[in-house]
């Protein structure tokens, strides 16, 4: 993944986690639906936070055949 | 709100973490990492380069660790709104399902060795769900919120139903880290399931685990003492943990056939508790 | 409730039980593979009874799909066991008698045109029944394909009949006819499949 | 509208699917089960096996082992398959058709298994394959029990006090989804192991674990 999209997930994730809990604090939306919305977004905000911090942008190892 | 509990959650539960260890480690006459030690942990795992290895399967890989931390996430809001016990203990069912994920998607034989005793513990565990069927048989719901307006009546459930207690005790000691059930993650396997997961999908994990020790423990307390503040809960988890990180540190981790053994013994006392309270009616 | 054998259905049950233990016992001592494979269907046979106990029409609804399962599940199972031991090899003399040479055309014609007056489930046995005779004497070189999409369509046909049922019942007569005419179909094409199984390379 | 009578087990319930008079349903506890379900059906659908490492014994070599494109094509189809029963177990209303979709589960777990063509795999997926055909005894006997005594398959009935269920026919159904949802066995049998696929070997244990959990919740509220 290029640097640009996990930024992208980044912002989209963290802004849709703190509306939900905003949204669900005015009490425009039921809290049940927040909680939902938020369980789904915090784990992709976690892992692009990750990513972003420090993602390589080389290809994965390969196996070890022996010596 | 439950974004600021998840986020507490997953510091409280790092925190906690260290505090398992620190204590683990005076038992053991060491010095022991600081408290704070896992937290550093997350970041430095955060911070690391991250790639996926050439044999894993890609996406199961990745998912696996969002599923984690989903799950957890998920059981905290049920916790803390009162919601049905029965799902706090289908997630934990489910991360089972993610255990064995995790082990399986790297291709790596460590891992895998890892996913399989994470079933194996799996086999001995399902029937624990039996002790959920004692606390409808005395309670009559199974509603968190139902639960604790029950012990505020008809007192805690920690002394009326002492056998299930015991139950739900190993239940949670099998899940901290370095307990003697930790077959998953015992050092014959390196690191178990984790062995491939490094760099950001570790500090993933571990951010999902920390919301999974807090959930844990958490339910255990307003399971069997009740509701009480929030501060007073986490305290009462934090002294909870610390009778676990006792029997961490003078237990040697055992091996899948001990504790599966344990395990099965245990549930065969909350049979005969359960045949023992159908009598008596 | 099973104690008391006031009446037929714990009665029944109870039988229903001693069956059980004794298909367990004999599964508990068999070793050999393929006869623990013919065991299995023995127990697969107690659970459609103790389905059949019931004795009423549901118990008629139950015992299709429990046998559709359990047969499927032989199915898989006898697939399994050919793989593992590795038994490729066809039989070579497959059934070789003077009236399968001499009668297939006029026969099966007679059971095809008596289950079309038929129809409905038992037509479609009756159909498919002369069709399996034919191809079984005949044989056929064309490829089975066709069939399986005829019956894949009148499964369709099925479906789409209960849809009807369910969502606008004042059309019921054309519904009946579509699943008559599907099931016809389907059970036909079903058994004329067995026919064509002569162990060609062609199937 | 359809009610549960008793909300005290696992809350209010959230949607229902009325198909004639077999009502499907989800509350709280089952729609996160279905989702779950969901969700590792559609990773076993995108994501491709992982190539395991193996050791060569006698040396020290390694090397990994590849699946190939009609095996994956055959594993994920039948991992699909196993999703979609998963799923209909959960959402089903009526105790038959649970009992059914998790006859489907056992037969689209040993497919899983059996596609490996390795005498080991096949051996274990045979043993399998009896379990789960034995197990279909207690899960139709407990079905059949149910109805011969109250009457009725539907859940919506079941779980009112007005009825109630035999503890015969309740232990007949739970051993019968032990004895189909293959995860315990699973591990007694390590050659399964051996079997690469992990997004689709991962079905065989979301559909155990997964349907293990709904017939607690059916007996439970029963």
């Amino acid at each position: 993944m290029k640097k640009t999209s996990i930024k992208a997930i980044l912002a989209i994730s963290a802004i849709i986690c703190i509306t939900a809990g905003l949204f669900a604090l005015e009490g425009i939306i039921p809290e049940w639906l927040a909680a939902a919305v938020i369980v789904v977004s915090f784990p992709a905000f976690v892992i692009s936070l990750g990513m972003y911090w420090k993602e390589s942008d080389k290809e994965g190892d390969y196996p070890f055949v022996g010596y | 709100m439950i974004l600021l509990y998840i986020l507490f959650a997953v510091f409280a539960g790092l925190l906690f973490h260290g505090i398992h260890r620190k204590v683990i480690a005076r038992i053991q006459t060491r010095p022991g990492p600081p408290i704070w030690q896992e937290i550093l942990h997350v970041l430095k795992f955060s911070f690391k380069q991250t790639w996926i290895p050439k044999t894993a399967s890609k996406i199961l890989f990745m998912a696996i660790v969002a599923a984690v931390i989903a799950i957890w996430s998920g059981a905290l809001y049920i916790l803390i709104s009162g919601g049905s016990l029965l799902i706090i203990f289908g997630v934990y069912l489910l991360h089972k399902i993610t255990e064995h994920g995790l082990g399986l998607s790297s291709g790596s034989p460590y891992g895998k060795f890892g996913a399989i005793r994470s079933v194996i513990s799996a086999a001995s565990e399902i029937p624990l769900i039996a002790s959920i069927a004692i606390i409808y048989l005395i309670t009559g719901s199974l509603m968190i919120s139902d639960i604790t307006a029950y012990q505020a009546s008809n007192g805690i459930l920690l002394i009326t139903a002492f056998p299930v207690a015991i139950a739900m005790y190993i239940i949670v000691l099998s899940k901290v880290p370095y307990s003697p059930f930790g077959i998953i993650e015992a050092k014959e396997i390196v690191s178990g399931n984790k062995t491939e997961h490094f760099g950001v999908w570790r500090a993933g994990l571990e951010v999902g685990f920390s919301i999974k020790t807090f959930v844990l423990l958490a339910t255990f307390i307003t399971l069997f003492i009740g509701a009480m503040p929030f501060w007073m809960l986490v305290l009462a988890s934090l002294i909870l943990l610390l009778t676990m990180s006792f029997v961490c540190a003078v237990t040697p981790m055992l091996s899948p056939y001990d504790a599966v053994t344990i395990q099965i013994a245990v549930i065969i006392i909350v049979i005969i508790y359960a045949g023992y309270l159908g009598v008596m009616g | 409730m099973i104690l008391s054998f006031t009446d037929d259905y714990s009665f029944g049950l109870l039988i229903g039980f001693v069956c059980i233990l004794i298909a367990f016992f004999a599964m508990m001592k068999e070793t050999d593979d393929l006869h623990r494979l013919l065991l299995t269907d023995v127990i697969e046979i107690i659970a459609l009874v103790i389905i059949a106990l019931i004795g009423t029409d549901l118990a008629e609804a139950l015992i299709l799909p429990g046998l559709v399962v359990g047969i499927a599940e032989i199915l898989a199972l006898a697939e399994i066991y050919i793989e593992k031991e590795g038994l490729v090899k066809t039989p070579e003399n497959f059934l070789k008698i003077e009236i399968m040479d001499t009668a297939p055309g006029i026969l099966s014609a007679i059971m095809l045109i008596y289950g079309v007056i038929l129809s409905g489930f038992t037509g479609g046995a009756v159909a498919g029944l002369g069709l399996l005779f034919y191809f079984l004497c005949r044989g056929s070189q064309k490829k089975t394909q066709i069939l399986e999409t005829i019956s894949g369509y009148a499964w369709v046909c099925w479906v789409v009949a209960f849809i009807v049922f369910m969502t606008i019942p004042q059309y019921w007569f054309f519904a009946v006819m579509l699943a008559g005419t599907g099931i016809f179909a389907k059970v036909a094409a079903k058994m004329t499949i067995v026919g064509t199984m002569r162990g060609n390379r062609d199937v | 509208m359809y009610e549960l009578e008793n909300i005290n087990i696992e809350g209010q319930v959230v949607t229902f699917i009325p198909f004639g008079d077999i009502v499907g349903y989800l509350t709280p506890y089952t729609a996160i089960l279905f989702i779950f379900a969901a969700v590792f059906t559609i990773i076993a659908l995108i994501s491709k096996p992982e190539k395991q490492v193996d050791i060569a014994f006698g040396g020290d070599a390694y090397y990994t082992k590849n699946v190939s494109v009609k095996q994956m094509r055959f594993q994920r189809f039948m991992a699909a398959a196993c999703g979609l029963a998963t799923m209909g177990g959960v959402l089903s209303g009526d105790v038959f058709n649970f009992t059914l979709f998790t006859a489907m589960v056992g037969i689209t777990n040993i497919g899983i298994v059996a596609s490996i063509k390795n005498r080991h795999i096949l051996d274990n997926a045979y043993e399998y394959g009896i379990l789960a055909m034995v197990g279909t005894l207690p899960l139709f006997a407990g079905a059949a029990i149910i109805v011969a005594t109250t009457g009725t398959l539907s859940m919506w009935i079941l779980f009112t006090p007005l009825v109630t269920v035999p503890l015969v026919a309740k232990l007949l159904l739970v051993i019968g989804v032990l004895a189909e949802g293959m995860a315990p066995v699973y591990v007694a049998k390590a050659e399964i192991t051996r079997a690469p696929g992990a997004p689709f070997i991962l079905m065989v244990h979301v559909s155990s674990l997964v349907l293990f959990l709904r017939v607690i919740e059916i007996v439970i509220s029963m």
